[in-house]
């Protein structure tokens, strides 16, 4: 996760990206653990606003936010307004206080986890912290062959084929964007007879793509590949004065 | 004079270069019945020293002692490092073991990020163990020997915090409003049929699936 | 206690697994000018144990005692990994059991050697189980017990379906290769966020709060 410290939370909320936690809750418990309040005391409404303005802030800048994110601000207003209003009698549904509590348990019950999941790993580790080693110098030793290939190699193999067998099932070429040389040279064909003047070569390319830049690479290289071939074939002919200057080609008479 | 037999444990713990089974030690002694005391006096004897000997699960191994681990970084291994996503699994499955997938998204509050599992599997921390006996019969994962080898620990009631854990009520495996309910059920037994509904209602919300 | 140093020099000769330079010590230690004194010392505490410290040429290193090399033959297991054939093989024998030589070959889309089915019926992972009622009467094979306790099941049925493959990453589509044309459609949003939580890694996480 992206190092952030209180002081700074405000002013970086929207640097922050949505892709750094593992799903709503965590970012709630974010947002919690900020409010600086023990997790049994906090206060859900305001909670809910916190993560429904973020949610919103962040949405105006990315506009690209996951479903879940949505689903659970949709969750916490429905749930903020039904705290907010006169108690309601008793339903067949959880009472908007069972919720309440629920999400608090939820809440405790993945920082306990998460503090978990530190200790453990802050643990002295094989091949990290501690080492095995010893040797068997001087001994007589005998070997025994163990095959080391194990359930995750076994499941791996398994998915491999199985993977094979669905995209054969599947195969589709995909068309692809990018300039072909033939179109170039077809192209450079059929406009041949209006270059009868020196012309620079890139004002009688396609237009480029405002936004692609690898598209644009494959349609000035294909055309100047179509030109260096067009004048092989003593159709026509190209010059550049010097390295890195313009290139220019007319129609061979 | 150091008695035989320790001295055999000695240079068989060391030459083995990895842990060496209890009952494979077994073979080797003579005094087969004092094992656990030499074994015992084995341990004490190298506590403060550069190289412990540990037991873990049944297999008993020398391994560098702990406080020199910011010393010893020439031997570390560079392996890729582990997420954040699979590191909160495997302490789920840990103290939650054993356990289905969806009962840990029920924890984590997030479906499952593609990877954590197998990348798991891989390192060899965690393997399938049986599968729960609801609809669908889905798998439930647990950890292995080489997981408690690696992390040190005796057996799995040696995991730090897990006493405590449990005492405080987070070892619950249901998604949240179900732990609730039973809560509620208790203030005012009513409504005793449902007692398993996880499934249904604000689930669906709070685990956005 | 035991001088921090002598620790050091103790877990780094343990954990080298072969002669060291005594030049190469001196560098690990705080106390360079006694690494004379320290080796002296050690080499006295280990005079009499199962494992002694000593001197080759300029180099240091544990060994295992000479009183006991008669006495004492090790098993070391020497590590190996099943060829991907015979892996395969393996695979679909134990998800599709009980089954036929061609009826796996089918399955791979290639004809095998005799070489899979007979090296894994040595490691003693499957067995011929019957012969299949068709012309020709071709013999089926199966997993054995020794399988199941290998790849650390408990039974068969532990072994996670199709769904559930998919479901922990294994049946991801990694692209095994991006094509140009992948490029040119990312390169619409190349500079949008490319971070990839699963990335993140726990030493920030540690850090962070």
């Amino acid at each position: 996760m992206t190092k952030i410290s209180e002081e700074n939370f405000n002013s970086s909320k929207f640097h922050l990206l949505i892709a750094n936690f593992e799903g709503p809750i965590d970012l709630l418990l974010f947002l919690a653990r900020n409010q600086k309040v023990d997790l049994s005391q906090i206060s859900i409404t305001e909670l809910a606003e916190q993560y429904i303005n973020f949610i919103n802030q962040y949405k105006n800048i990315h506009i690209e936010i996951a479903a879940d994110y949505l689903v659970m601000a949709a969750w916490l207003t429905y749930l903020k307004s039904r705290l907010l209003l006169p108690k309601e009698e008793k339903t067949e549904e959880h009472s908007a206080e069972d919720l309440e509590k629920a999400l608090r348990y939820q809440l405790q019950r993945l920082e306990k986890f998460q503090k978990i999941s530190k200790t453990l790993y802050s643990r002295p580790l094989i091949n990290r912290d501690i080492f095995y080693g010893g040797s068997s110098e001087g001994l007589k030793v005998k070997y025994n062959i163990n095959y080391t290939s194990n359930l995750y190699d076994l499941l791996k193999s398994y998915s491999v084929i199985l993977k094979s067998k669905d995209q054969i099932k599947n195969l589709t070429i995909e068309y692809s964007e990018l300039y072909s040389v033939d179109r170039a040279v077809k192209r450079m064909k059929e406009i041949f007879g209006s270059i009868s003047e020196w012309t620079n070569l890139l004002n009688i390319i396609p237009k480029l793509i405002e936004s692609n830049r690898v598209i644009n690479k494959s349609i000035i290289s294909s055309n100047f590949v179509a030109s260096l071939e067009l004048s092989k074939n003593g159709f026509i002919e190209v010059k550049q004065q010097e390295t890195f200057g313009n290139i220019y080609i007319r129609y061979k008479n | 004079m150091v008695n035989k037999d320790i001295k055999l444990l000695e240079a068989i713990l060391f030459a083995s270069g990895e842990p060496v089974l209890e009952n494979d030690l077994k073979e080797k002694i003579k005094d087969k019945k004092n094992l656990s005391n030499f074994l015992k006096e084995l341990k004490e004897f190298y506590k403060d020293r550069g190289i412990n000997l540990l037991k873990t699960g049944n297999k008993w191994s020398f391994r560098t002692s702990d406080d020199l681990s910011n010393d010893l970084t020439i031997f570390k291994v560079q392996k890729r490092k582990i997420s954040r996503a699979a590191l909160e699994t495997l302490s789920i499955i840990a103290y939650q073991q054993p356990i289905t997938r969806s009962e840990i998204e029920n924890i984590r509050g997030v479906q499952m990020g593609r990877g954590s599992i197998d990348h798991l599997m891989e390192i060899g921390w965690i393997k399938p163990s049986g599968r729960k006996n609801i609809p669908g019969k889905p798998t439930m994962w647990s950890t292995t020997e080489l997981f408690i080898e690696h992390f040190g620990l005796n057996d799995l009631s040696d995991l730090p915090n897990k006493e405590e854990l449990k005492a405080s009520g987070f070892l619950d495996k249901r998604a949240a409003i179900a732990t609730i309910s039973d809560l509620a059920k208790n203030d005012d037994n009513n409504n005793l049929d449902n007692l398993d509904s996880e499934d249904n209602n604000i689930d669906d919300f709070i685990q956005s699936n």
